[in-house]
C-alpha cells in the first residue's frame, strides 16, 4: 500500500463517516459542523486526484460561505431537536436496505473492477503548468459562454434570494438621518388661516346657556 | 496506487449516504439542503476523478460550474426555507403535509 | 335536351351539400339568434332546412332507383394530407345511402313537425329546434360519409347532439344522469369503435372506403394476423371487425351496452322518436352494413355479432313486458327490434337487416309519436296503470298505433311483417355457429312482442277508464294527482296527428313495393358484399314469389301462429281478466323481480364501475377513507393497518415518500439495466 | 487554443438581447413606483417579442446548424420552433397573469425578471451543445422557478411547494449530474456530437455499460422536468401550491423546456442507445397514463386534476420518443406544443375566475359558469374538450400523430394502453364541462370579464386557436417534422 493510497483510504473513511453523521445526528448544528468535516477530507482526497484548484474552492466556498451561510440560518431559526427524531428509526431499516441496493447496482454496472486504470503522469504537470493554470486555460477560452451564464445564475440567486428573505419590518423605531436632515418645516407646522368669529351678543347665547343650566 | 476504480465506489457510496439521508430524514429540512450538497460533492469527485485519468480539464471545469451553481442553489434553498419558516412556524419534515392526495 | 339530362339526372356535389348542411344552418339560426328569431322563426328555420333536405334526399334517391345515376364517390374537401395519409370529407352515394338518407331526412322532418306541437309549452323551444337539427345534420355526415374519418366525426357528433337532448331538461337529476350514462356507455363503444378505424388505417394503409373495400378482395389482407398478446396470433379482420362491432355495440344498444337506451327516455318524446326509430341507434347497424366486405372476410366476428343480436332481441323484450312506462315499453321493443336487425347482420343478410332498420324508422316512430300524443293527452302523464279506454277519446291516435303495433309483430301485409319473417328465415337459413341458438331467440321474440305490444295496446286505449276527470279546482295546472286530469283527454292538435298518418302510411304499405327489389332484386347492388357461401337472402329469393304470395304464405309459417298466441295471451290477461296479471305477478314472483329489476345489468354495472371505480380511485390515492383508517390506528387488526399506511405512501404529501418514489424508480430502471446487461453477458 | 469569435455573437443574437434587456428592466424597474409597474409589464413584453423576432430573422436554413463557442451553442432548426414558443408561452403567461397579480400584491419586479430569466434559461437549454451549458440552462430555468413558486411568500401554501419542489428538483439534478459524468467518464469529452460520435459506435465495448448507466441517471433528471411518474409526486403539489399564474408558466413553457433537455440528451448524445431509452421511456409512459388518468378521477381540485392530467399528458407525448426517428420526435414536439398551449387557456380562465381572496380552483368554482358568463364557459369546454383528445380539436391530432408513432415503432400494446386512458381520461374532463353547463352556480352574479383588454382578446384567441388548429394543424407538424430534418 503506497502512502497517497493510505491517505486516500483515511480521508475516504473520514469522509463516508462524517457523510453518515451529517443525515444521522439529531442536532443540526452538529450536522453542519459534521458537514463541514466531510468538505475538508473530501478536498484532501481531491488534493490526492492533482485537482488544487477545486480542492482549495472547494474549502474556500463550501466552508468559508456556503456553511457559515447555514450555521446562520440552523441558529436564525429556533427549532426543537427532541422531537425531530421520530419516525427515523423506524425508517431506517428500509432506507438502509433501500440504499444498500443501490449501491450494489451501482457498483455492479460501473465495473469497477475493469477499471484498474493507474493514475498517470499529473496531466497539468505534463502540460508544464500549474493545477490553476491548466483549469483557467480551458475555462476562459472553449468555456466562456458557459462561465458568463454561470455568472447569470448567481444573479439569479440574488435577485430571488432578496425579495423571498428581505422583509422591511414593521413598527420599528430608527432613526433616518437624511430624513432628519431633509425635514421642511412646512411639513411639521402647518399655520392654518381662520375666518375671527365675533360671537354674535345676544339672545340666543344666552338662551343656550340658560337652557343648558336650567336642572 | 490509487486506481479510478479507488475514486468512483467512493464517490457512489458517498451518492448512497446522500439519498439515504433525503429520504430517511424525518428531522428539518436543513439536513434535506445539506445532503443534497453530499451528492453534489459524490458527482464532483466523480468528474475529478475521470478528469485526472483521462487527462482532460474539462471534468475539472464542470466542477468549478457545479460549484458556482451549488452555492446559488444554496442561497436560493435557504431563502425558501426562510419562508416557509415564518409561513408554518416548523422546518419539520413530517410536518409538511397540507399538500397531497 | 341529352345534354339537360345529364345534367340533371347525375348527382351533383351542390345538391349533396345542401342536403347536410340545410339542417345544419337551420339549427345554428334556431340556435345562435333564437332571440333575434323568435320562436315561430326558429322552428320555422329547422322545419324548412330539414324539409329541404327530405325533398333532395327523394331526389336523390328517385335519381339513383330509376333515374339511371351512377354512383357517387367523390371527396369535397381535403382536410389534411399528410404523406399518403389522407382525412377527406366526401361522400359515397349509392343505393344503401340513399335509403338512409330518406329515412333519417323523412323521419326526422315528421319529428320536427310534430315538435311544434309536443313542446310548444317549454322554455327551451329554440334550443331543442336547434338540437334536433343539429341531430339530422350529424346523422346525414355520418350516412353520407365516404370514408371512416368521417363516418367517426358523424358518429361523435350523433353522440354529442343525443347527449345534449337527453339531458334537455338539465334541471331534472334523472335527465343529467341519463344524459351521463348514455354518454359514458357509448364513450365504451366509441373505444372499440375508435380501435377499429386505427385497425383499418393501420392495416389497410387508408381510411378511404373505396381503397379499404378493394384492399379487402386481396387475400393477403384477409389472411394477415396480429399478436396482440405475444403468441396468440389473430385475424386481423376479426380484431377489426370485432372492434368496430363494439362500436356498434355502443350506438345500437345492443346488450350489455343496451343499459343507456331506456333511460333516455328521460328526453322529451320526440327525441326519443328521433334517437330511436331514425338516427342514433340505427347508426350501428347501418355501419356494420355498410363495411360488409370486412365483416365477410370474418366468420368469427359474424358469429359474435349473431350471439349478442339474438341475446339482446330475446331478453330485452322480455323486461318490456313488465314496463308500465308507455314510453318504456316502447323503448324496450326498440331494443328488442334492433336485436333483430343484428341478427340479419350476423347471418349475412345485410339486406334484411338494413330492410327492418327502414320499416322499423316507420313503426317506431309512429309508436314514439302516438305515445307522446297519449302522454299530452294524459297530461304529462306516463304511467299506464292510468290509462285505459283512451280510444274512444282520441280515435286518431289509437287507429294508427294500432297500425304501428300490427306492424311491430309483423302481422302479415304490414311492413314489418315483410323484413322480419324474413330475417327469421334467413336465420333458420343460415348454419353459422350460434345460428341455432339465435333461431331459438327470434321464434320466442316473437311471442314476447306480441305480448307486450298488444299489452301496451289494451292497457292504453281500451278496458276500464283508470283516470278520473275531475273539473279544475282553481289548483295550477301542473299539480294535480297522478291520474286525476281536469278534463277528459281529448285527440291531440293536427301537428301531432298528421305526422302520425303520414308515418302510419308507409308503416303499413312500404313493404309491398319495396320487399321484392331491395332484399332480391340485388337493389344495394355493389353497396353491399356477401360472400357466396354465405348468401342466405339468395337462397331465400329462390322460393320468393311476390309479395302476395309471400303474404298469404305468412298465415302458414309458424311465426304468425306464435304472434296469434301472444295476441290471444295478450287479450286474455290484459283486456279480458284484469286481475290476472297481478296474481300472475305473484305467482311468478322470482321471474318478475329479474325483469322489473332488468336482470340487475344496471345495479352490477353501479357496483362494478361506479361505486368499484371510485372507491378504487379513492381507496388507493386518497389515504382510504378516513374511517378505514382511524379504525385501523384506533387499534383494529395490524394488517389493516399496515395496508392503510402502504396505500398512505403515494402522494402522501411527505417529501421523504416522494425522493423514496423517486429512487424506487431509479433503482427499478437500473435493475433493469444489470439484468439486460447480465443477459448479454451470458 | 481557440480564441473568441466576434461571429459568434450572432448566432446567440436573441439570448444576448434579452439578457440585455433584462438587466435594463432590472435597472428601470428600480426606479419604478409600484403604481407605474405596467412599465415593467410592457416592457419584458417588448423584450420577449423582439427576442422572438431575432430568433425568428436569425434562424439557419432548415436542416442546417450553426454552432458557436467551440459548439456550446447550436442553433437548428428545433431550437428555433421550441425557442418561439417557449417566448410565446412565457408573454401568454405575463398577459393573462397581471390582473391576477396585481389583485394580489404579487405585481413586483422580480415576477418579471425571474421569469425572463427563466425564458434564458430554457433558450439556452434548447440551443445547448455541451453538457456544461445543458446543466447551466437547466439551473438558470430551475432555479427561477423554485423562486417563482415562493414568490408568494406569505402564502404556506406556496411556501411548502416551493420547498418541495427545490429539494426534489435538486435531488433530481443531482443524479442528472452524476449521469453526466458517467457520459464524461466513458467518452472523455462533454461536447453532445462527440459524445454521440462515441455513443454510435460502443457496441459490445466496456463504454456502452457505462453510458447505459449514466443514460438511466439522465433519464432520471430527465423523467423529472417532465414530470413523469415515478418522479411526478412534485408536480400536483408545485401546482396546487404555486401561485395560479407560475402553475401555468411551469405547464406550458417549463414542458417544452423539458423537451427541448430530452432531446438533447437522448438524440443528441446518446443516439446510439436508442433501444435503451425508447424501452425505459415506454415503460415511464405506461405508468404516466396510468397515473396520471387514475389520480385525476379522484380529485376535486381543478389545479390537482390538470397537474395529473399532465402526467397523462407527458405519457402521451413519450410515445413519440419510443420510435425515436425523425417523425417521432416532430410528433412528441407536436404533441408538447399542443400540450402547452391547451393548458394556458386552462389556468388562464381560472386566473379570469380568481378575485382577491379566492381562488377559482376547487371544480365546483365553476358550477353554472355557462350562467354566469357564456363565452368564458365556451372557451373552458373548448380546452377541456381537446385536452381529453375530442376531434376535431387540436388535441385530437396530437394524440393522432403520437399513437401513429407508437404504432408505427411496434409498440401496439402502449398505443392500445395509451387509448384506454385516454376514455378513461375523458370522464374528469367531462366532469368540468357537466359542471359548467348542468350544475347552479354557487353564485350567481354575472361574471365580469377583467377590464383588461390584451387578456380578453388573447385568451380568446388562444381558445379558438385550439379549435382553428383542429383544422389547420398540418402546417405546424410539417414545420416540426421539418426541424428534425438533419438530426433525425
Amino acid at each position: 500500500m503506497s502512502v497517497q493510497l493510505f491517505f486516500f483510504y483515511t480521508f475516504a473513511v473520514i469522509t463516508l463517516g462524517a457523510a453518515a453523521a451529517v443525515v444521522s445526528v439529531r442536532n443540526p448544528v452538529h450536522a453542519a459542523l459534521f458537514l463541514v468535516l466531510t468538505f475538508f477530507s473530501t478536498a484532501c482526497t481531491w488534493l490526492l486526484a492533482d485537482a488544487e484548484f477545486l480542492a482549495v474552492a472547494l474549502v474556500l466556498v463550501y466552508v468559508g460561505a456556503v456553511m457559515v451561510l447555514f450555521l446562520f440560518v440552523v441558529m436564525m431559526l429556533d427549532i426543537d431537536i427532541a422531537p425531530l427524531r421520530e419516525g427515523f428509526v423506524r425508517a431506517l431499516p428500509v432506507g438502509l436496505i433501500v440504499a444498500v441496493i443501490m449501491l450494489v447496482e451501482m457498483l455492479s454496472l460501473i465495473g469497477v473492477r475493469s477499471m484498474e486504470a493507474v493514475q498517470s503522469v499529473d496531466p497539468a504537470l505534463a502540460a508544464g503548468m500549474s493545477n490553476t493554470e491548466w483549469l483557467a486555460m480551458t475555462l476562459f477560452s472553449r468555456f466562456l459562454l458557459p462561465f458568463e451564464v454561470a455568472a447569470l445564475i448567481l444573479t439569479v440567486a440574488i435577485i430571488a434570494a432578496i425579495p423571498l428573505a428581505l422583509r422591511p419590518r414593521l413598527g420599528v423605531k430608527s432613526q433616518s438621518v437624511p430624513r432628519q436632515v431633509n425635514v421642511d418645516p412646512r411639513q411639521r407646522l402647518r399655520i392654518v388661516k381662520m375666518r375671527s368669529e365675533a360671537p354674535v351678543r345676544g339672545q340666543s347665547t344666552e338662551a343656550k346657556l340658560g337652557e343648558g343650566l336650567e336642572p | 496506487m490509487i486506481t479510478l476504480a479507488h475514486y468512483l465506489t467512493f464517490s457512489a457510496v458517498l451518492l448512497c449516504i446522500a439519498v439515504a439521508g433525503i429520504f430517511i430524514n424525518r428531522k428539518n429540512v436543513i439536513v434535506l439542503l445539506m445532503a443534497l450538497e453530499l451528492l453534489l460533492l459524490a458527482v464532483n469527485t466523480n468528474f475529478i476523478a475521470f478528469s485526472r485519468f483521462l487527462g482532460n480539464p474539462d471534468g475539472q471545469v464542470f466542477v468549478f460550474f457545479i460549484l458556482a451553481v451549488a452555492a446559488a442553489e444554496a442561497a436560493i434553498g435557504l431563502a425558501i426555507l426562510l419562508v416557509l419558516f415564518r409561513n408554518r412556524a416548523t422546518i419539520n419534515v413530517g410536518e409538511i403535509d397540507s399538500l397531497k392526495g | 335536351m341529352a345534354a339537360f339530362q345529364e345534367r340533371w339526372f347525375v348527382i351533383s356535389k351542390t345538391v349533396l351539400l345542401i342536403i347536410v348542411l340545410a339542417p345544419l344552418v337551420g339549427g345554428l339560426v334556431a340556435g345562435l339568434f333564437r332571440r333575434q328569431v323568435g320562436r315561430a322563426g326558429a322552428a320555422a328555420a329547422a322545419i324548412i332546412g330539414v324539409a329541404l333536405s327530405c325533398v333532395l334526399s327523394f331526389w336523390v334517391f328517385y335519381q339513383l332507383a330509376w333515374g339511371g345515376a351512377p354512383v357517387f364517390n367523390q371527396n369535397v374537401y381535403t382536410w389534411v394530407e399528410v404523406g399518403s395519409f389522407g382525412m377527406h370529407i366526401g361522400f359515397l352515394i349509392d343505393r344503401l345511402t340513399a335509403m338512409m338518407m330518406v329515412v333519417v331526412s323523412f323521419v326526422s322532418l315528421m319529428v320536427h313537425i310534430y315538435t311544434i306541437g309536443y313542446m310548444a309549452d317549454d322554455d327551451g323551444y329554440q334550443r331543442f329546434f336547434s338540437y334536433i337539427a343539429l341531430f339530422t345534420f350529424s346523422m346525414l355526415l355520418l350516412c353520407m360519409a365516404n370514408n371512416f374519418l368521417q363516418l367517426f366525426i358523424g358518429w361523435e357528433l350523433v353522440g354529442l347532439a343525443s347527449y345534449l337532448l337527453i339531458g334537455f331538461w338539465f334541471k331534472r337529476p334523472s335527465a343529467v344522469f341519463a344524459n351521463l350514462k348514455a354518454f359514458l356507455v357509448n364513450r365504451v363503444g366509441d373505444w372499440g369503435f375508435v380501435l377499429g378505424i386505427a385497425g383499418v388505417l393501420y392495416w389497410f394503409g387508408s381510411l378511404d372506403y373505396a381503397q379499404v373495400f378493394a384492399a379487402t378482395l386481396d387475400p393477403v389482407n384477409a389472411a394477415r394476423t396480429v399478436e396482440i398478446i405475444p403468441g396468440h396470433p389473430w385475424s386481423v379482420t376479426t380484431v377489426i371487425c370485432v372492434c368496430l362491432f363494439i362500436g356498434a355495440m355502443g350506438k345500437s344498444a345492443q346488450v350489455p351496452l343496451h343499459v343507456w337506451l331506456p333511460d333516455s327516455m328521460e328526453g322529451p318524446t320526440p327525441i326519443s322518436a328521433l334517437i330511436h326509430a331514425a338516427t342514433m341507434v340505427t347508426a350501428g347497424i347501418f355501419m356494420v352494413a355498410r363495411t360488409s366486405p370486412l365483416f365477410e372476410l370474418s366468420e368469427m366476428a359474424l358469429s359474435f355479432v349473431l350471439v349478442i343480436g339474438a341475446t339482446t332481441a330475446l331478453f330485452t323484450g322480455l323486461i318490456g313486458i313488465v314496463q308500465n312506462d308507455i314510453k318504456r315499453v316502447v323503448a324496450y321493443s326498440t331494443l328488442s327490434q334492433l336485436g333483430y336487425m343484428t341478427v340479419a347482420l350476423g347471418v349475412s343478410a345485410y339486406a334484411g337487416g338494413v330492410y327492418h332498420l327502414m320499416t322499423h324508422a316507420f313503426f317506431k316512430a309512429l309508436l314514439f309519436l302516438g305515445a307522446g300524443s297519449v302522454i299530452i293527452a294524459m297530461h304529462h302523464d306516463q304511467d299506464m296503470r292510468r290509462m285505459g279506454g283512451l280510444a274512444k277519446y282520441m280515435p286518431i291516435t289509437a287507429i294508427t298505433m294500432w297500425l304501428g303495433s300490427l306492424a311491430l309483430v309483423a302481422a302479415p301485409g304490414f311492413s314489418g311483417f315483410f323484413s322480419k319473417d324474413l330475417i327469421i328465415e334467413a336465420v333458420g337459413e343460415s348454419s353459422r355457429w350460434g345460428s341455432g341458438y339465435a333461431y331459438f331467440c327470434v321464434m320466442a321474440g316473437v311471442f314476447v312482442t306480441s305480448l307486450y305490444s298488444f299489452r301496451l295496446l289494451y292497457m292504453t286505449f281500451h278496458g276500464k277508464e283508470r283516470f278520473v276527470v275531475e273539473p279544475a279546482r282553481g289548483g295550477a295546472h301542473h299539480d294535480h294527482e297522478p291520474g286525476h286530469l281536469e278534463h277528459p283527454p281529448r285527440e291531440s292538435p293536427w301537428v301531432i296527428t298528421v305526422p302520425l298518418v303520414l308515418l302510419a302510411i308507409p308503416s303499413v304499405l312500404i313493404g309491398w313495393s319495396t320487399v321484392q327489389p331491395m332484399l332480391f332484386g340485388g337493389w344495394f347492388g355493389g353497396s353491399i358484399r356477401v360472400a357466396p357461401a354465405n348468401d342466405v337472402l339468395k337462397v331465400l329469393g329462390q322460393e320468393f314469389h311476390g309479395p302476395l304470395a309471400f303474404t298469404l304464405h305468412g298465415f302458414t309459417q309458424l311465426t304468425f301462429w306464435i304472434a296469434l298466441a301472444g295476441f290471444a295471451v295478450a287479450t286474455w290477461i290484459w283486456l279480458l281478466n284484469p286481475g290476472l296479471a297481478t296474481k300472475a305477478k305473484k305467482t311468478l314472483r322470482p321471474i318478475y323481480a329479474m325483469l322489473v329489476n332488468k336482470y340487475w345489468v344496471d345495479d352490477l354495472y353501479r357496483v362494478l364501475f361506479m361505486q368499484g371505480g371510485v372507491g378504487f380511485g379513492r381507496g388507493l390515492w386518497k389515504r382510504g377513507d378516513v374511517g378505514v383508517i382511524d379504525g385501523a390506528v384506533n387499534g383494529s387488526s395490524w394488517i389493516v393497518a399496515r395496508t392503510a399506511a402502504v396505500v398512505r405512501w403515494v402522494q402522501s404529501g411527505y417529501l421523504y415518500h416522494y425522493a423514496f418514489a423517486m429512487i424506487v424508480g431509479l433503482i427499478l430502471l437500473l435493475g433493469g439495466l444489470w439484468w439486460t446487461v447480465a443477459r448479454i453477458a451470458a | 487554443m481557440p480564441t473568441f469569435n466576434p461571429a459568434d455573437l450572432r448566432v446567440i443574437a436573441p439570448e444576448l438581447f434579452l439578457v440585455c434587456s433584462t438587466f435594463a428592466i432590472l435597472l428601470i424597474d428600480l426606479f419604478l413606483k409600484p403604481t407605474q409597474r405596467h412599465v415593467t409589464h410592457w416592457l419584458a413584453l417588448l423584450a420577449l417579442v423582439v427576442a422572438g423576432a431575432l430568433v425568428w430573422s436569425g434562424a439557419p436554413p432548415m436542416g442546417e446548424v450553426a454552432a458557436a463557442f467551440d459548439g456550446m451553442f447550436l442553433r437548428d432548426g428545433m431550437a428555433t420552433l421550441l425557442k418561439l414558443f417557449v417566448l410565446l408561452t412565457i408573454a401568454l403567461v405575463f398577459v393573462y397573469s397581471r390582473p391576477y397579480q396585481r389583485d394580489r400584491g404579487l405585481n413586483i419586479g422580480e415576477f418579471y425578471l425571474l421569469l425572463l430569466f427563466a425564458a434564458l434559461g430554457m433558450m439556452l437549454l434548447i440551443s445547448a451543445g455541451n453538457l456544461v451549458t445543458v446543466f447551466l440552462g437547466l439551473e438558470l430555468m430551475a432555479l427561477s422557478s423554485f423562486a417563482l413558486v415562493a414568490l408568494n411568500r406569505d402564502s404556506p401554501l406556496s411556501s411548502e411547494a416551493a420547498i418541495k419542489f427545490f429539494v426534489l428538483g435538486a435531488l433530481a439534478s443531482g443524479l442528472l449530474l452524476y449521469g453526466m459524468s458517467m457520459l464524461y467518464g466513458a467518452t472523455g469529452t462533454l461536447d453532445l456530437a462527440q459524445i454521440r460520435a462515441v455513443s454510435d459506435f460502443t457496441a459490445g465495448s466496456p463504454h456502452r455499460t457505462l453510458l447505459a448507466f449514466g443514460l438511466v441517471f439522465l433519464i432520471v433528471g430527465i423523467a423529472f422536468e417532465f414530470g413523469a411518474a415515478p418522479f411526478h409526486m412534485w408536480l400536483p403539489d408545485v401546482y396546487h401550491g404555486a401561485p395560479t399564474s407560475i402553475t401555468l408558466f411551469i405547464s406550458s413553457a417549463s414542458k417544452l423546456a423539458a423537451f427541448g433537455l430530452a432531446y438533447r440528451l437522448l438524440e443528441g448524445a446518446l443516439g446510439g442507445l436508442g433501444a435503451d431509452w425508447t424501452f425505459m421511456l415506454a415503460l415511464l409512459a405506461t405508468l404516466s397514463l396510468a397515473v396520471g388518468n387514475v389520480i385525476a378521477i379522484a380529485q376535486s381540485n381543478l389545479k390537482r386534476m390538470l397537474a395529473y392530467s399532465t402526467i397523462s399528458h407527458i405519457g402521451f407525448a413519450l410515445l413519440g420518443f419510443v420510435n425515436g426517428t425523425q417523425q417521432g420526435f416532430a410528433a412528441a414536439l407536436f404533441y408538447m406544443i399542443c400540450y402547452a398551449l391547451m393548458s394556458t387557456v386552462a389556468f388562464g380562465i381560472m386566473m379570469v375566475l380568481a378575485r382577491v381572496g379566492f381562488e377559482a380552483e376547487e371544480i365546483d368554482d365553476f358550477k353554472g359558469l355557462n350562467q354566469r358568463n357564456p363565452w368564458y364557459a365556451g372557451l373552458m369546454a373548448i380546452a377541456m374538450f381537446s385536452l381529453a383528445g375530442v376531434p376535431p380539436l387540436w388535441g385530437f391530432f396530437a394524440k393522432l400523430m403520437v399513437l401513429k408513432v407508437a404504432i408505427d415503432a411496434g409498440y401496439l400494446w402502449l398505443a392500445i394502453v395509451a387509448i384506454i386512458f385516454a376514455i378513461v381520461g375523458l370522464f374528469y374532463y367531462l366532469r368540468v364541462v357537466k359542471v359548467m353547463y348542468f350544475d347552479a352556480p354557487a353564485d350567481d352574479t354575472p361574471l365580469v370579464a377583467p377590464a383588461d383588454y390584451p387578456l380578453r382578446w388573447v385568451l380568446s384567441l388562444n381558445g379558438l386557436a385550439l379549435l382553428v388548429m383542429g383544422m389547420a394543424w398540418s402546417p405546424l407538424m410539417e414545420w416540426c417534422t421539418r426541424a428534425f430534418a438533419v438530426a433525425g
